[in-house]
């Protein structure tokens, strides 16, 4: 390896526009990919996926689980020169993660208070046992910290730092052109002393997916990440000597493939038909054709990039037409005119290239064991009220994204009572007590090998029902120009702040 | 006096499917350095042709395929394009019929004038400026400079026409063409110009081709006149020969159905009054909200007319002063502003819509232009007998009534299955005739009926008219600017002048004792005026046979 | 009759007619060249034309036959061209004959309304209109119609502004007819010739805009739409151009040819160039 | 001074039109299915109901379309365009920063359809019926048929993939921080394909009313006029011909100005152009009322800006016309 070298700018592919550049205020990749570099978390992964500190040094649960103490970085200054202390901690805590930041909100509803007995430590304190590597693997993503001086005593929502951050990472915010670019630079006044190595990060915004393969052959762009390419340019590019294309340090970010039944309507209501389904779908056919491979079939919500929680397992529900249209038999659907059984519809939910090419697929297979299906096309935030609020699709499918830990955004898919019109939850008309219980132990359960058995148990009884069935399990794709040096080498690196990144001289 | 310009044994062919194969046909003419040669003939004789066949500027298709023109001895049968180029203008000027069409509208005047100079002279644009207000005011255009500069559209008619005059002279041609540069223009208009081509032609001893289908301006201009007819020259010779002694049948019957413009003894009428107009105004208000904007028209002002049952009451007047709009007053077509319209009983004016409706078939109009006036894509007898099923006929009956309408203004019954562009002019007109008949009205409202006529289709319709009047004991409301035919029809006259009734009364005392002083314009202004054509019954007979209507009408 | 007689005498107009007659053909034969459901899985996506000689031009990314969908596609478009154009001249007819006929403040509330139309860029609206009320083909269909009567209603305006103080019109008044009689009876016969040439320009219209929709992602995927499977080929254009090309080719000869076959009409019906 | 004063009187006879046209929309738009929060919370991947209640408070979601219908007028009265929920900045400012990307695509694709078409139309127009004519007329109903994101797409294939001669899309060179003339060579270099393929449809149809308008003035009477003048057919044509025949050309500018903006959405997105087009797509797509209705706004006055310069030009053009 030779010697890191100073310098440079490293552009970067941006695949939409970002309402908001607060990590604080909201969790999405698009919203990491920029700032993370410029504003930190309490906690990051390392390289084989424990948590590692950041602007927290050291960490502690008390026996009962609810309180956790954290000690704060010293020396460290907002990049407009304040200090960082404790208060930015909890001011962050309580008046961002917990009122405002999606998945936050959730994960910190039994924070009560954080104290901050001096300006190096804050205390979380719950009403209910926190398990640590749940927070921890958590506030990868939802512990950004924000500065309490340029926020306190405004509009949080309105504050001009939301779309010009102020952080203490390695890049300072420098401009956002929207619908074009934005522009980061190098602070020399890192805590991380020397680092980082880059000058500049270029972020250019190119929505259509065509056109960043182009871009990035061109050397317009250096890194595509999170599937900004197009399936068919990402199995292209695996052959092209000038990029690494991998999943590679985005191991955390796993997404699955996912098929929703609304239990409300009746012949959904019967799990044979459910099952019926699953059985009738080529898994491996889609993988291999529609997917250039890059994919798995997954045996469960859980996937085995997540071994903390994984339970081994085969897929559920292999490909098998006749027990499918045995089963469909069985429920009391026979084929009946023209071969078809009923009709279904299904709304896509378009948060990835692949979804309308599944929609299809789905619809051409199910097609094969007499069920007619019709695709209700939709933009997505019509699909998502179509589904979520107003429960008007009979099948729909999307994709799922796991967080590190099931119960961050996972077992909401299954858990009974969300409130109507909240996306990516139960709005399937399905519940189980089982089920429910399971969940709720596993999220309180502090000793962790009991809850990665609540978890095996409670991915057997999914399965066995499946309300919702992930189909595939994937992970992110990224496409990197070979001229970037130490890249992906941590589990999200994408998300991460790229203090150690530099570029060789090609 | 030897001749500037020789036509020799010309011969025009048309484009296959045009409605004659040759448009002229062995045409032979002299012009003599300072005569004006009047060439008149109907519509479609070939007088237009000849002129483009002089300039060489003949439509898409037409070609001159024998004879020769000679200018000066040079054939320019002959010429290229180019040297063609350097002839026209230079040589040969042109007016047109069209004062309004014939001017580019986004170019001055002064431009459009000047542009004769660039084109044939070197001279610089100073002395190209000097030369054409020296020309605008040879043709008497008031305030020159200002007409220089002016568009178009800025110029009245007869000034766009001496502006044509002005343009077609600047070079001082040896021949002037002008294809009926009169047509379009308004009697006193008319007189003035022709008065100005007689001035210039005499003052700089032009040859005038002068090409127009009104006896009165030959009477009025003609040194020597050319008969044409369907592209042969049928009679030539001096002007006074010509018009008062005229050899060839035809051109005997066209002068014969000149209307003299002395007045036939009056007929007697009843004194009941069928239609009587009082106090009848019509503004057109045009524009947008703002005052600035709007534009106000008074178009007929507190017209006040009698019609005696029986009788046939004149309307004349110039270009605009109203004449249309109070007829259209008269049938409801608009709504007057205030004024009432007696017929019989009734106040139009006060009727609902829908009584209205009803009421028109007691009074009916024909129009001026036969081609737009019938809907092209209905069947002559259905035209004419959709007013009787409108008012609850059955179809049987009505078709049926039709066919005899169409034997009562002399067509064929059968041509009930034709469909209008099938007709010529003259029988259009019959057929708009029979649509307002088929309602049996009592008053009969006819806006230049006879206008857009030759004149010989013009003398049929009128006998026609005046036949049906006397037969059906029609009374009638005869709209016109032509006074020869208004002395010929109508009983009573009433003149027109922006709106207003500046006279009316009896035709015969109108025609000879004009009180008002634009009657007397007016009537001074007639073409020919001191002409009489020559009557003579055989002659009109003669022309009826060129034609394929009904002889028993005639 | 003589209408067609001289449509036959222009060779651009038979060109027109041949093309669209093979559209037409190859809507009619769909079902019998391709009995199967055309988006059905037929074989591994993305094979090239004239490779497999099941697939002569090939498989798209869903591993469905171009050709089956180049054929039933067909179907699609004619129906969205003729309906869609249909609704906008009904529409554009009624309020520009009523517009033209009675002018004042009727004139005055529907050009206003008509403006009001044509100052939102049309597409713009389609996008709203499909946004709001989804993408089913009837909707898209209806949407395409919604659009583009405007022009339609101006020109039916234009041509009963200038036929309304025509003498026949004022002769059918003075003879007693209603309102509605002249409007539909005497005057519309008249103005319809250039309305009908019109109606070509919506139909080629109406199909463009639908595939610029398809290839939104943002028209009906249950139907084989020749926009579907460009804005579906367009995720492998670098590659697999040709998922893209061939549709678009057969979209380009299909808009020619409802062109060219308005250009012969126009010039079949225009009096002013019978001559020639 | 009387140009100003004439702007203003159009504007203010165009504002009904406008309001009835935002209101509508306005309306229209309260019955597609999901909000600006759904939007948001799907671009975020996700979020919590007591997240989206307040995001809704947030962006006034909670209250009766009646009322939200009122403040924006009430907003729109004071010149407010309101604030964007994507950008999370006033919608004016958004729409400021995307106007120079679709006026230059607009304005270019407009010079070049309208340059192109006449000259085309007239060359057609001379040699009618003969072989230079059909050649036009052939290409120009071609270019009609082309859709033109398809010409986009096969632009960038052939001419940015496989030959590699332009850009595949997007405005400019990003952070290569050219200014002066070498950036507008940049620009320009950049929007050649995008302006050739919003021109071509525009193109085709200048060229044939171009064509058509030629043969109609040249059947004029006034042209005979100039022919018996003695002038050479290329001077009738130059003088007499050309002006009158640009008259329709014009009209046509302005009746097409609110198409232009419609074909600029399809083609900033082939070309991932940051232009008001693209932006209305986004706004539609994510619900953003603001934004799409200020877009409509501004391309309404953008309309009403053209069909007024039209106008003037008419009024230079034609001196009957008197404004
Ligand atoms: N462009 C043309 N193509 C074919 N035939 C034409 C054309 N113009 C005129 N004709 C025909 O040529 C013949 C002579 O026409 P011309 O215009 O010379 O008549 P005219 O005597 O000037 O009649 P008018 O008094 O109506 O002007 C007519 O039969 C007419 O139908
Ligand atoms: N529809 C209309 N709107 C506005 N002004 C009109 C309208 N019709 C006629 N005018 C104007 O009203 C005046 C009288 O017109 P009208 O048609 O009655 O005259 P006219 O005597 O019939 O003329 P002509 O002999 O040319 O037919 C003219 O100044 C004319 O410009
Ligand atoms: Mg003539
Ligand atoms: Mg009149």
């Amino acid at each position: 390896q030779e010697t890191p070298k100073r310098g440079g700018v490293f552009t970067v592919h941006l695949g939409s526009e970002q309402r908001i550049l607060n990590p604080a205020l909201r969790a999405s990749t698009g919203v990491y990919l920029i700032t993370s570099k410029i504003m930190e978390a309490l906690v990051d992964l390392d390289a084989k996926g424990n948590p590692a500190p950041v602007l927290a040094t050291s960490w502690d649960a008390a026996p009962d689980g609810k309180t956790i103490t954290f000690k704060l970085r010293q020396g460290v200054t907002w990049h407009d020169g304040k200090p960082f202390t404790s208060a930015d901690v909890q001011y962050t805590a309580l008046e961002m993660w917990k009122k405002h930041l999606n998945y936050g909100t959730q994960l910190q509803q039994y924070l009560e208070a954080v104290d901050t007995p001096d300006a190096h430590t804050a205390v979380f304190r719950y009403s209910r046992p926190m398990p640590l590597d749940l927070l921890l693997r958590a506030l990868c993503d939802l512990g950004y910290i924000a500065p309490r001086h340029i926020f306190e005593g405004t509009n949080i929502l309105e504050n001009p730092a939301n779309t010009a951050p102020i952080g203490t990472g390695p890049f300072k915010f420098v401009q956002y052109e929207r619908g074009q670019f934005i522009i980061a630079e190098r602070n020399p006044n890192y805590w991380r002393k020397e680092f980082p190595y880059l000058d500049r990060i270029v972020w250019r915004v190119i929505t259509d997916k065509s056109a960043v393969a182009a871009a990035l052959e061109t050397g317009q762009i250096q890194l595509s990440s999170y599937n900004g390419l197009s399936l068919s340019d990402l199995d292209r590019l695996k052959g092209d000597e000038r990029f690494e294309v991998s999943t590679r340090g985005i191991e955390a970010n796993a997404f699955n493939n996912t098929l929703e039944f609304n239990t409300r309507r009746k012949e959904l209501a019967d799990v044979r038909v459910r099952r019926a389904i699953a059985h009738a779908i080529d898994v491996e056919f889609f993988i291999e054709n529609f997917l250039y491979g890059q994919a798995k079939p997954a045996t469960g919500p859980i996937p085995s990039s997540s071994p903390a929680f994984y339970p081994a397992g085969k897929p559920p529900y292999p490909f098998d037409k006749k027990k499918a249209e045995a089963l469909l038999d069985e429920a009391g659907y026979k084929r009946g005119a023209g071969g078809t059984r009923f009709t279904l519809k299904i709304v896509p939910i378009m948060n990835g290239e692949d979804v309308p090419l599944l929609a299809t697929f789905i619809q051409q297979s199910l097609g094969d064991v007499g069920i007619k299906v019709e695709i209700v096309q939709l933009d997505i935030a019509g699909a998502l009220t179509t589904v979520y609020r107003d429960w008007n699709f009979d099948l729909a499918t999307g994709w799922h994204q796991y967080r590190g830990d099931p119960a961050v955004s996972t077992t909401v898919w299954y858990r009974s009572g969300s409130p109507k019109g909240s996306p990516w939850t139960n709005q399937w008309g399905w519940q189980s007590d089982k089920v429910d219980q399971l969940i709720d132990q596993a999220a309180s359960e502090i000793d962790p090998v009991k809850r990665k058995a609540l978890y095996a148990d409670w991915v057997t009884a999914v399965n066995e029902e499946i309300p919702v069935w992930m189909i595939t399990e994937r992970k992110f794709f990224a496409a990197t120009s070979r001229q970037i040096q130490n890249h992906h080498n941590v589990p999200r690196w994408d998300s991460s702040d790229w203090h150690d990144t530099w570029i060789a001289s090609s | 006096m030897s001749a500037i310009l020789t036509i020799d044994s010309l011969t025009v062919a048309l484009p296959p499917g045009a409605d004659r194969p040759r448009a002229l046909e062995n045409v032979s003419l002299e012009l003599h350095p300072n005569e004006i040669l009047c060439v008149v003939g109907e519509s479609g004789s070939g007088k237009s042709m000849t002129a483009g066949a002089i300039l060489g500027l003949l439509p898409d298709g037409v070609q001159a395929i024998a004879g020769k023109i000679l200018l000066e001895g040079q054939d320019l049968l002959t010429l290229d394009d180019a040297q063609m180029q350097q002839i026209r203008g230079a040589r040969i000027g042109m007016i047109f019929q069209e004062p309004m069409t014939a001017l580019n509208p986004l170019r001055t005047i002064g431009d459009q004038i000047g542009e004769m100079f660039e084109t044939h002279t070197t001279l610089r644009s100073s002395e190209i400026r000097a030369r054409v207000l020296d020309l605008l005011r040879d043709v008497h255009i008031p305030d020159p400079e200002a007409a220089r500069r002016a568009y178009p559209h800025e110029l009245s008619g007869g000034q766009r026409q001496r502006a044509m005059i002005a343009m077609a002279l600047a070079l001082e041609p040896r021949v002037l063409i002008a294809d009926e540069p009169t047509t379009a223009l308004d009697v006193t208009t008319q007189a003035q110009i022709l008065k100005l081509i007689r001035e210039l032609q005499q003052r700089k001893g032009t040859a005038v081709l002068f090409i127009t289908h009104d006896f009165g301006v030959v009477a009025e201009i003609a040194d020597r006149v050319a008969v044409m007819q369907k592209g042969l020259l049928v009679e030539e010779g001096p002007a006074i020969d010509v018009l008062n002694d005229p050899q060839h049948p035809y051109t005997r019957a066209l002068i014969a159905a000149v209307p003299p413009l002395v007045p036939p003894p009056p007929q007697m009428t009843g004194s009941e009054i069928i239609l009587r107009i009082e106090h009848v105004s019509k503004t057109y208000r045009k524009g947008g909200l703002l005052a600035r904007h709007r534009r106000v028209t008074h178009a007929v002002k507190d017209a006040n007319l009698v019609l005696p049952r029986g009788g046939t009451l004149g309307i004349v007047g110039e270009s605009g002063s109203g004449k249309s709009t109070l007829a259209r007053c008269m049938v409801r077509l608009l709504d007057p502003d205030q004024g009432s319209i007696r017929l019989g009983d009734t106040d139009l004016a006060s009727l609902s819509r829908k009584e209205m409706r009803a009421a028109t078939r007691r009074i009916q109009m024909v129009y001026q232009d036969p081609f737009a006036s019938l809907n092209p894509r209905r069947k002559a007898g259905e035209l004419v007998a959709q007013g009787p099923i409108i008012h609850g006929e059955t179809r049987e009956r009505a078709l049926a009534r039709a066919k005899e309408l169409f034997a009562l203004v002399g067509l064929d019954p059968d041509s009930t299955e034709r469909y209008p562009h099938e007709f010529s002019g003259g029988q259009r007109q019959r057929i708009g005739l029979a649509r307002a008949l088929a309602l049996g009205p009592e008053v009969l409202v006819a806006d230049e009926p006879v206008s857009a006529l030759d004149v010989s289709v013009q003398a049929q319709v009128l006998r026609l008219l005046a036949d049906l009047r006397k037969r059906l004991g029609l009374s009638m409301v005869f709209i016109t600017h032509d006074l020869r035919v208004a002395a010929q029809i109508c009983d009573r006259i009433a003149v027109m002048k922006d709106g207003e009734v500046v006279e009316e009364g009896l035709t015969a005392e109108v025609f000879t004792a004009p009180r008002h002083p634009y009657t007397k314009a007016l009537l001074a202004s007639v073409p020919g005026r001191d002409w009489t054509p020559p009557v003579s019954p055989d002659a009109v007979l003669a022309l009826a046979d060129t034609r394929e209507f009904a002889p028993q009408l005639l | 009759m003589e209408t067609v007689a001289r449509l036959a005498k222009s060779p651009a107009a038979i060109v027109g007619l041949l093309l669209l007659f093979l559209v037409v053909a190859m809507a009619l034969t769909a079902p019998l060249v391709f009995p199967r459901d055309p988006l059905g899985l037929a074989g591994r996506p993305l094979q090239w034309p004239f490779v497999n000689s099941r697939f002569w031009l090939g498989t798209d990314t869903t591993g469905r036959d171009i050709a089956a969908q180049i054929f039933h596609g067909a179907r699609i478009s004619l129906l969205i061209g003729i309906v869609a154009t249909l609704l906008a001249i009904t529409i554009g007819i009624v309020l520009g004959a009523l517009a033209g006929y009675y002018g004042g403040l009727v004139d005055d509330v529907l050009m206003r309304i008509t403006e009001a139309f044509q100052t939102l860029p049309n597409f713009l609206l389609l996008l709203v209109l499909v946004a709001v009320f989804g993408s089913d083909i009837k909707t898209v269909t209806i949407a395409i119609g919604l659009v583009s009567w405007p022009a339609s209603a101006r020109l039916t305006r234009a041509e009963f502004l200038t036929l309304r103080s025509r003498e026949f019109v004022q002769a059918s008044r003075t003879l007693g007819m209603r309102d509605v009689q002249i409007i539909f009876r005497e005057i519309l016969p008249n103005a319809l010739p250039p309305v009908i040439v019109y109606a070509s320009v919506i139909m080629a219209t109406a199909i463009l805009l639908e595939s610029a929709l398809a290839f939104l992602n943002l028209s009906d995927p249950n139907v084989p739409s020749w926009g579907n499977l460009i804005g579906t080929g367009r995720s492998v254009l670098r590659t697999q151009w040709y998922v893209s090309a061939i549709p678009g080719i057969v979209i380009l000869l299909t808009v020619l040819a409802v062109s060219l076959v308005g250009q012969g009409l126009n010039d079949a019906l225009n009096p002013r160039l019978k001559r020639r | 001074m009387r140009v100003l004063l004439l702007a203003l009187r159009r504007l203010a006879a165009s504002l009904p039109t406008l309001f009835v046209v935002l209101a509508g929309l306005f309306l229209l738009l309260q019955l597609a299915p999901g909000d600006t929060v759904d939007a948001l919370v799907a671009q975020m991947g996700g979020g919590d109901p007591v997240m989206m209640e307040e995001l809704r408070r947030y962006y006034g979601l909670d209250v009766s379309v009646a009322v939200q219908l009122g403040r924006y007028i009430w907003r729109l009265l004071q010149l407010d365009l309101g604030f964007s929920a994507i950008y999370g900045k006033p919608v004016s400012a958004v729409i400021l920063e995307r106007l120079p990307a679709t006026l230059l695509l607009m304005m270019s694709a407009l010079s070049f359809a309208f340059a192109g078409g006449m000259a085309l139309g007239v060359l057609a127009a001379r040699k009618v019926n003969r072989w230079p004519d059909t050649l036009i007329s052939t290409l120009g109903l071609i270019f009609y048929a082309t859709p033109s994101f398809w010409f986009g797409l096969m632009g960038i294939v052939i001419f940015a993939v496989n030959l590699g001669w332009l850009p595949a899309g997007s405005f400019e060179e990003i952070g290569a921080g050219y200014t002066g003339f070498r950036r507008a060579l940049d620009i320009a270099w950049h929007l050649f394909l995008p302006t050739l393929t919003l021109a071509l449809i525009f193109l085709a149809t200048y060229l044939r009313i171009m064509r058509a308008s030629m043969l109609e003035v040249l059947n004029l009477e006034f042209v005979r006029t100039a022919r018996a003048k003695g002038l050479s057919p290329g001077r009738v044509v130059r003088r007499h011909v050309l002006r009158n025949a640009l008259l329709p050309m014009v009209t046509l500018i302005g009746l097409q100005a609110g198409t232009m903006l419609g074909g600029s959405i399809v083609v900033e997105s082939v070309f991932a152009l940051p232009g008001l087009g693209r932006l209305a797509y986004e706004s539609v797509v994510q619900r953003d009322l603001n934004t799409l209705l200020g877009i409509v706004f501004v391309s309404a006055l953008l309309v009403i800006a053209v069909n007024f310069i039209v106008d003037l030009l008419y009024a230079r053009l034609d001196p009957r016309i008197v404004t």
